[in-house]
């Protein structure tokens, strides 16, 4: 039965505040476990809630001007979108949320406005290092869509639709029919591209400048650091949530997509952490390359 | 070498069009029907004996008021690029080399009897051999003469000028005066045609023979001039 | 065929005078050359019933031509005795160019 | 077609000319000096004239112009053609214009402080 | 009709008196030269009349009282009447301007000009082959005589070459007169010609001595080497004379003698012809001395117009009225423009022979603006541009060869062309805009404030002869337009407007903009029922796009001369592209538009090179379209489609679009012209002008598409092409310090993407390709307008030289910044509803590895978009732009519109997408439908209005949040950072601006090493090496130039023997 417009709304609060927390946890318990592996005792798990909350109360110190305060809105209001754009758990109501509006050719767009809109932000702020990671970030940008662009053509040729609801259905039966089983490689070239998304290892050089403790984070105090620590748990798992809908399976319920996603963002995390950081440009060259390859072969395997 | 060979091939090949071409041309055995036209109607529509100055000053004698032209221009052409102002200071050619006096008693003699050869010549074009330009030559002669026996002296160039000027403007009006009582511009017959043969024959030839003859005597005149550099 | 005979030696001998004008170093023998072509050409004008043009010829091509000549001579002061077959060095007159 | 035959056929006045043409287009092209240059235009003149009135040539033929004693009902068939004469008047005076205007050029050039060579006066070219 | 024999007393009498009238002053005796020439005129009118309107027939003139054959004839028919007017046009022209010198000179300069013009009218007049000797020789003679007139020692050289040359062809004239005469008996043309001992055997070789004779009076390749000297070398007024009446009156005694020729005759004339045009044309391509460039562009155009005269009877291209119309056409085109540019190439001291230290004038400074019109008229002529007879004459031309599928002669007609447009053009761009720029030498875009104002050289008396010959090249084109019926007003429209607003130049610029949009409107309401639902469409963006920059030119005050007429006619002529109905006519208008839009980039600052490569581009370009077109029967005749007939003809018609629309490859044009132009034109030629190329490739594609040989492969070919397009572009942007450059590069892009989806021919790719293109419009004004804006109020264009804008220009800044999200795509404005429509029809069409790379692209384009957004309102600002103001409001007037618009077309896509899907749904099966708000594909789903009402949800959601929590912060100056733990002490540093992309660079630069502009590069220098090869003929020996006419002539009679 097709919920009325007040209802939808009430469920994708539903579905957002889920999101959120699992999002949040997620964070928390991987730093948790990073931390157990190098042999720290690590943060809390809930140490990501009392940051935001932390963040929230304290006064603004500074303020730039009008983009400088619409960066962190552009930037969490990307990172709901995006989620909002996507069907979270399959054949659910509840977290189907506002995925009737596009394809996932909407999705994968809209991740840009979140960034753009901190970028542009960040830029108001002013400081050089926030340019010089703008710059780094949109050149490798460039590079990882070309063998994440590789491996949704692969996805959509398989199933012959760009309908997320449609791709999961057609995963549907156990995991003979995952993507992950029928065509590996647009699984490893997605995974790849997803370290560059994420800024992890070894393609982290994106955010060295933030390293240095006086970029952004600096110049991005109290409600909107807060606002941007929801983002960062919200948006990750949106994109958690696209890939496992893209090559696993999806979920049918919510538990399964805790596991899910959890395994996928685990792998990607350690994965990562084998290699040591790249330069900008060695990584433009390395995602131009094998994984393009691979994603241009999974495209033919599709094909075939 | 080069372009040695290349003119030699230049003759070689030039000579390939234009042998065979003169050796198919022949040697005509008759004279064709425009020759033939001429000759039988000449003398009997314009009274000239001599049919070629019959062509040359009437049925042609568009030709012939172009060639004037030609001269006129080509005296116009080197008058004005040999001026004195041009040539630079020292330019009058022969001063200083004196004629020998024989030379001069000669020209003061030779003059008037040349001038008047020159007459007579295009004054008989339509009767003799020769004619206006003929004629002119003989003048331009006498006033050659003039020009080597006295270096120093300058041809009266007002004269000149003016004789040039009247005898081509004299000319055009002989022309003119055809197109208005004749049947066209140069058509001679305004003037009785006569009796084949006598001075006074021809309709108007012989005047635009005689003005044609003046006129080409001072324009040579003027040309010999201006190469000794005399022109101002 | 008289006549053609005739025509003939006097164009043989014209075309001695044509080659003897074009080689001759000397400009005044180069010059009185050439007007000796007219003259045996007017005498051929002659030989061919053509005397109006032969007048011509002989008082025009050959006399006044002649006159026109040594005067423009005298006026450049070109010595009679200089070569005229003289060439200026410069690259452009060997090659010719005209490859 | 024997040699007499073929001989008979030239018109000597026509080979003299050509040939006239030839040798002065020769030196025109061959010899650079300005005043070499109009002698040889002016040996090629000749050669055209000469070309031109043998095409009115006529063997035994007399002069166009009637005297006392021919009668002009006759004149068509014992003169020669009278048009290429008439033309070659009005050549030979067109020739002379031309020699008479080069001889000044040759003169101006000489005196503005060239060489006699038409070598010398290069300076456009390309 | 006055006999004609009069006007040679006349001209003979006057001549002949001249001597005595000067005794009573010079001014006397000029006036009588005056009148003369003035009388020839006036009876060569009356003439016209007679023949023309009042239906008499060509009349013959007896001589001495008889008639042919024993007297000389003269004729006086239509050419020959024409012919005389060309003449004592000229004459008059040329004598005006020479004024000066022929009262300094010593009288007989002035007889033998009279002498000149004369024989030159005999030659056209006469109708006796001797008498024509007799008149050749009285024209060459004079010349002689003129060319030496005023003592200049190059003229003197020259002359001396001259006279060896013509002294050759009289002999060979002789020669050849004298034996036509054995050979048919008769010296009267006519009577010649009827005689049948001329054709075949010995006759055939005397006419070709007459041929040759005449041959190489017209100066053919390579025996020109004399003529080339002269007109480099004499008086300009002698060299206007000899290019155009002396041309003239040869040209009409090779078409008198044509009944005599036979067939082997006419291949000579032709080839030679022919070959004298593409080799006059290489050699002048390396010519710097402008009077031995023009000398080189009239020997080729009088070598083309021979071979015109001589083809159309070899291969019966069109008769009388063909020849009349192409050959007397291009005659009369090169005999005007030739005497102005000669005339006006002395009044602006290019005139290099010219005494007194004059030669340098031209280095100063640019014409003035009258100056200018008139040197671009002229020049606009010469190319062959419309409205001015070449044109007409050239598309005639290239029609009927093609109807006899001549296609190597056409390449040949149309390649040589293109060389001489190149080197005509760049002359016209020295002397209008004149050696030193305005700008100082260093930076580039910058305007250094000691940096000397180019002079104006003001023509004054000297304009007058070319301004009169520009004014009847004008009229003779109108009414040679009018002959050919293009008779629509609404295709004359822009020229009529450029010419009104011209005449009020300097009228204050905001009414001039009225008066364009007026303009504009008038021009949309009267073409209003012509236009269909395509080209409503495209009217919207070119005539009120064209409308809006016109408004927009408001922002800079003053006259700002030239720019208002220019802008609007081709903004009318981007209309009547759309409203023409005839092949002729839609060429008219595209030409129009090539040179409006020209004119329009010359006017920008450092534009010479950019507007050079613009225009040889642009008619590159247009030429192949025109093969395309007339090799078509009955292309672009309404509602064509598809026929047999058209095959590879279509891949000229694209291939021509392709250039124009800077395809990669041949879009080494496009940065220059976008980035070089006056601010507001630059957007007005990427966000208007380049949719007319889409518009024709649109109706190409609909019509022919279908029939194009190998259909897919092509189509798949040309689809790689529009990508490689977009990738490239947006490779290239995003190197720019520039910020113009930048927008250049990405338009250049964006057209790559509508190429793209044009390929893809079905209905998802033509909705694509038209909402790529309306969208791109949209966006790219915004985007120049707010640009040009910011260049105004920063005086530069280079980006790191700006920064922190955004406090001052916060509406250019919003207005940027909605361009740009559009722009790279980014929900929820329409940008993305463009690569939602891309993708899906590309995956729809199973073009997958063109959807990544075209993906890879579009993230490209990201990187540009932010450095142009952030180097310039982000960051740190300069302290030199502490005073800048927001722009003015006629650059933000248009960008509100266009935002609001931007935002309804985004939350409503049935605004802009139903009627394209109506349009294109008359050519194609649907794909994609609407269902509701949302646009279904058979892969996916959009749904524009649902994800906007999203995004404003959460983004206002998210907002609120912010304010909610916003704890009274502390607004600082936009220096107010910590920077390594202290305060930037110079601001500059911390701006990070220049080089913005410098790993990229590192990692990709290797792309973007611009082969194209190496490959053009190197086909210049290859045209360059060609034409320096043959210009090597001609080595300055006057003995040489003798050998090379024998040669020719050898040559000649060879390979006749040959035919």
């Amino acid at each position: 039965m097709e919920p009325t417009l007040l209802g939808r709304i009430g469920y994708a609060f539903v579905s957002l505040f889920v999101i959120t927390n699992y999002g949040l946890l997620l964070i928390g318990s991987m730093a948790r476990i990073s931390a157990k592996v190098q042999g720290r005792v690590g943060q809390p798990v809930w140490q990501p809630y009392i940051d935001i909350i932390k963040s929230s109360a304290k006064r603004n110190a500074i303020g730039h001007g009008v983009m400088f305060y619409l960066g962190p809105v552009f930037r969490l209001a990307g990172g709901i979108g995006t989620y909002m754009f996507i069907p979270a758990v399959f054949g659910s109501v509840v977290f189907r949320n506002f995925s009737d509006s596009g394809d996932l050719l909407l999705v994968m767009y809209f991740i840009f406005f979140g960034q753009l809109g901190m970028a542009l932000g960040a830029g108001e702020g002013g400081h050089p290092y926030s340019a010089i990671g703008v710059s780094r970030g949109l050149a490798q940008m460039t590079a990882f869509e070309v063998p994440f662009a590789l491996s949704v053509i692969a996805v959509a040729v398989q199933y012959g639709t760009l309908d997320i609801n449609a791709i999961v259905a057609a995963q549907q039966g156990g995991f003979a029919r995952w993507t992950l089983a029928t065509n590996p490689l647009a699984v490893v070239a997605a995974i790849i591209a997803f370290l560059g998304m994420s800024g992890h290892n070894p393609f982290s050089v994106v955010i060295a400048p933030q390293e240095i403790p006086i970029g952004p984070p600096t110049e991005y105090q109290s409600n909107l650091l807060g606002m941007l620590q929801t983002n960062r748990a919200i948006f990750n798992g949106a994109k958690l949530v696209l890939y496992m809908n893209l090559f696993f399976g999806g979920a049918t319920n919510i538990v399964a997509m805790v596991i899910k996603t959890f395994l996928i963002y685990f792998v990607n995390v350690f994965v990562g952490q084998a290699f040591p950081r790249f330069r900008t440009d060695q990584s433009i060259r390395f995602f131009l390359g094998v994984p393009t390859l691979i994603g241009i072969a999974s495209v033919i395997i599709a094909v075939i | 070498m080069m372009r040695k060979v290349l003119v030699t091939l230049a003759i070689l090949g030039f000579a390939l069009a234009l042998l065979p071409l003169a050796y198919r041309a022949g040697v005509q055995d008759r004279p064709g029907a425009l020759a033939a036209g001429y000759l039988d109607d000449a003398p009997r529509e314009l009274g000239a004996a001599n049919v070629v100055t019959a062509i040359v000053v009437s049925y042609r004698g568009f030709d012939t008021l172009g060639e004037v032209a030609v001269l006129f221009a080509a005296t116009a052409g080197v008058g004005a690029m040999l001026t004195k102002k041009r040539l630079g200071p020292d330019a009058a050619s022969g001063r200083g080399t004196p004629a020998t006096e024989v030379l001069r008693t000669a020209t003061g003699l030779l003059t008037g009897l040349l001038v008047m050869f020159g007459v007579y010549i295009f004054t008989h074009g339509h009767l003799t051999p020769g004619g206006g330009f003929q004629g002119g030559v003989v003048i331009a002669t006498a006033i050659l003469l003039n020009l080597m026996s006295r270096p120093e002296s300058r041809l009266s160039h007002g004269l000149m000028t003016g004789i040039e000027s009247l005898s081509g403007a004299a000319y055009v009006a002989l022309g003119l005066l055809g197109a208005i009582f004749a049947l066209g511009f140069l058509d001679p017959r305004i003037l009785p045609i006569g009796r084949v043969g006598s001075l006074l024959s021809a309709g108007s030839v012989p005047l635009i023979y005689s003005v044609i003859g003046l006129k080409v005597g001072a324009e040579l005149s003027g040309i010999l001039e201006a190469l000794k550099g005399d022109r101002e | 065929m008289a006549t053609d005979i005739a025509i003939l030696a006097a164009g043989i001998l014209m075309i001695a005078a044509g080659v003897g004008a074009v080689l001759a170093k000397s400009l005044l023998v180069s010059i009185i050359l050439s007007g000796g072509v007219s003259l045996v050409a007017s005498a051929v004008f002659l030989l061919m019933g053509a005397p109006d043009v032969a007048m011509a010829e002989a008082a025009i091509g050959s006399g006044l031509t002649m006159v026109v000549f040594l005067y423009a001579l005298a006026r450049s002061k070109q010595a009679d005795a200089e070569d005229s077959d003289e060439r200026v060095e410069s690259p452009a007159s060997e090659t010719g160019g005209a490859v | 077609m024997n040699a007499l035959e073929v001989l008979a056929k030239i018109n000597p006045v026509a080979a003299s000319g050509a040939v006239l043409v030839l040798v002065g287009l020769w030196g025109v092209m061959a010899k650079p000096n300005l005043f070499k240059i109009a002698v040889a235009f002016s040996v090629m003149e000749t050669g055209v004239n000469l070309v031109i009135l043998s095409v009115g040539y006529i063997r035994g033929r007399t002069a166009p112009i009637l005297d006392s004693a021919a009668d002009a009902a006759s004149a068509s068939a014992r003169m020669t053609d009278p048009v290429p004469q008439a033309l070659v008047l009005t050549a030979i005076v067109i020739g002379l214009a031309v020699t008479a205007l080069m001889l000044s050029y040759a003169v101006r050039l000489k005196a503005g402080g060239g060489g006699s060579s038409i070598e010398s006066y290069g300076e456009e070219k390309w | 009709m006055v006999n004609p024999l009069y006007l040679f007393a006349a001209s003979l009498a006057a001549a002949f008196l001249l001597p005595l009238v000067d005794k009573l002053g010079r001014r006397v005796s000029l006036a009588l030269v005056y009148a003369t020439i003035a009388a020839w005129g006036a009876v060569a009118l009356s003439y016209l009349w007679a023949l023309l309107y009042a239906g008499v027939g060509a009349r013959a003139f007896g001589t001495a009282g008889f008639v042919a054959p024993l007297a000389i004839m003269l004729r006086v028919g239509p050419e020959e009447a024409a012919g005389l007017l060309a003449i004592s046009g000229v004459g008059l022209l040329a004598a005006g301007a020479m004024r000066r010198p022929l009262a300094e000179a010593p009288i007989g300069g002035a007889m033998t000009l009279i002498t000149a013009l004369m024989g030159m009218s005999g030659i056209v007049l006469t109708r006796d082959l001797f008498n024509l000797f007799v008149f050749l020789e009285i024209a060459s003679i004079s010349t002689y005589g003129l060319i030496a007139f005023d003592d200049r020692r190059g003229a003197l050289r020259a002359g001396f070459k001259y006279m060896i040359a013509g002294g050759i062809a009289s002999a060979l004239y002789l020669i050849g007169v004298i034996y036509v005469y054995r050979f048919s008996g008769h010296l009267n043309l006519d009577m010649a010609a009827a005689a049948p001992g001329l054709f075949g055997g010995a006759g055939t070789i005397a006419v070709f001595f007459l041929l040759a004779a005449l041959l190489v009076e017209l100066k053919p390749f390579p025996a020109n080497g004399w003529a080339i000297d002269a007109y480099q070398t004499a008086d300009p007024g002698v060299s206007a004379i000899l290019s155009g009446a002396s041309a003239t009156a040869l040209l009409l005694a090779l078409w008198k003698v044509m009944p005599l020729l036979g067939e082997a005759h006419l291949a000579a004339v032709a080839g030679s012809g022919l070959a004298t045009f593409a080799a006059g044309n290489l050699a002048g391509a390396r010519q710097g001395r402008a009077r031995r460039m023009l000398g080189y562009s009239s020997v080729a155009q009088v070598g083309l117009v021979a071979a015109v005269a001589a083809l159309d009877r070899l291969l019966g291209l069109g008769g009388l009225r063909f020849t009349y119309l192409v050959a007397g056409g291009l005659l009369l085109n090169h005999l005007l423009a030739k005497t102005g540019l000669f005339l006006l190439s002395s009044a602006i001291g290019d005139d290099e022979a010219a005494r007194g230290g004059a030669a340098g004038k031209r280095g100063e400074g640019a014409l003035s603006p009258f100056g200018a019109v008139v040197a671009g008229v002229l020049a606009a002529a010469l190319v062959g541009l419309p409205p001015f007879p070449g044109f007409w004459a050239k598309w005639t031309l290239i029609q009927a060869l093609a109807g006899r599928e001549s296609w190597w002669l056409i390449a040949l007609i149309l390649g040589a062309s293109l060389v001489e447009a190149f080197y005509v053009l760049r002359w016209l761009i020295a002397i209008v805009k004149g050696e030193a720029g305005a700008l100082a030498k260093g930076e580039r875009g910058t305007i250094e404030p000691g940096a000397p104002i180019p002079a104006r050289i003001r023509l004054g008396a000297g304009a007058l002869a070319p301004a009169l010959a520009a004014a009847a090249l004008v009229v003779s084109g109108v009414m040679l337009g009018w002959n050919l019926s293009v008779s629509d007003p609404l295709l004359w429209a822009p020229f009529a407007a450029a010419a009104i607003l011209f005449a009020i130049d300097r009228a204050p610029g905001w009414l001039k903009s009225l008066l364009s949009i007026a303009a504009a409107a008038a021009f949309g309401w009267l073409a209003y029922d012509r236009l269909d639902g395509l080209r409503q469409l495209f009217a919207i963006m070119l005539l009120g796009g064209g409308a809006m920059y016109s408004f927009a030119a408001m922002y800079k005050g003053g006259a700002r001369r030239g720019l208002h007429p220019l802008l609007s006619a081709a903004t009318l002529a981007l209309g009547s592209v759309l409203v023409a109905e005839t092949p002729l006519g839609f060429f008219f208008a595209w030409e129009t538009m090539t040179l409006a839009s020209f004119l329009l980039v010359l006017r920008g600052r450092e534009s010479r090179a950019a507007a050079l490569s613009y225009i040889v581009f642009g008619l590159g370009g247009a030429f192949l379209l025109m093969v395309g077109l007339v090799a078509i029967p009955g292309a672009w005749s309404s509602g064509s489609t598809g026929s047999a007939g058209a095959g590879w003809p279509v891949f000229l018609i694209l291939a021509g679009l392709l250039v124009k629309l800077g395809a990669l490859g041949a879009h080494v044009w496009l940065p220059g012209a976008y980035a070089e132009s006056d601010d507001e034109a630059s957007g007005f030629l990427s966000s208007s002008l380049s949719k007319a190329g889409v518009f024709v490739m649109v109706v190409a594609l609909a019509a022919f598409g279908r029939v194009l040989p190998f259909q897919a492969t092509s189509m798949r070919i040309l689809g790689w092409i529009g990508l490689a397009t977009a990738l490239f572009g947006a490779l290239y942007a995003i190197y720019q310090e520039d910020i113009k450059k930048t927008l250049a590069w990405s338009s250049m892009g964006q057209i790559g993407y509508v190429i793209l989806a044009l390929a893809i021919y079905d209905q998802a790719g033509w909705t694509t390709a038209l909402y790529l293109a309306l969208n791109h419009f949209l966006y790219k004004s915004m985007l120049f307008l707010a640009i040009a804006g910011v260049i105004q109020r920063v005086g530069t264009r280079n980006m790191y030289e700006m920064g922190g804008l955004i406090k001052k220009m916060p509406f250019s800044f919003l207005s940027v910044l909605m361009a740009i999200i559009a722009l790279s795509g980014v929900p929820p404005l329409s940008g993305f509803g463009g690569k939602w429509l891309l993708y899906s029809s590309l995956l729809e069409k199973g073009w997958y590895i063109e959807a990544a790379v075209a993906f890879f692209a579009s993230a490209v384009a990201f990187l540009y978009l932010f450095r142009l957004i952030h180097t310039i309102f982000l960051g740190q600002p300069k302290p030199s732009q502490a005073m800048v103001r927001e722009a003015p409001l006629a650059l933000t007037i248009p960008q509100g519109l266009l935002m609001v618009v931007l935002f309804a077309v985004s939350a409503f896509p049935r605004l802009m997408l139903d009627p394209i899907m109506r349009v294109v749904g008359e050519a194609f099966d649907p794909v994609l439908r609407f269902e509701g708000s949302a646009l279904v594909s058979p892969l996916g789903y959009w749904d524009g209005t649902l994800s906007m009402i999203v995004t404003i949800a959460v983004f206002a959601l998210c907002f609120l949040w912010m304010i909610a929590n916003l704890h009274n912060p502390q607004t600082v100056k936009q220096f107010n950072i910590v920077y390594a733990a202290e305060r930037p002490f110079r601001p500059e540093t911390t701006h990070y601006a220049w080089n913005f992309y410098a790993p990229y660079e590192k990692a990709l630069g290797f792309l973007t090493r611009h082969r194209g502009e190496r490959f053009w590069a190197a086909v210049g220098t290859g045209v360059d090496a060609v034409g320096g090869a043959i210009r090597r003929v001609y080595t300055g020996n006057g003995q040489t130039y003798a050998l090379h006419v024998v040669l020719y002539v050898v040559a000649l009679y060879l390979l006749m023997g040959a035919l």
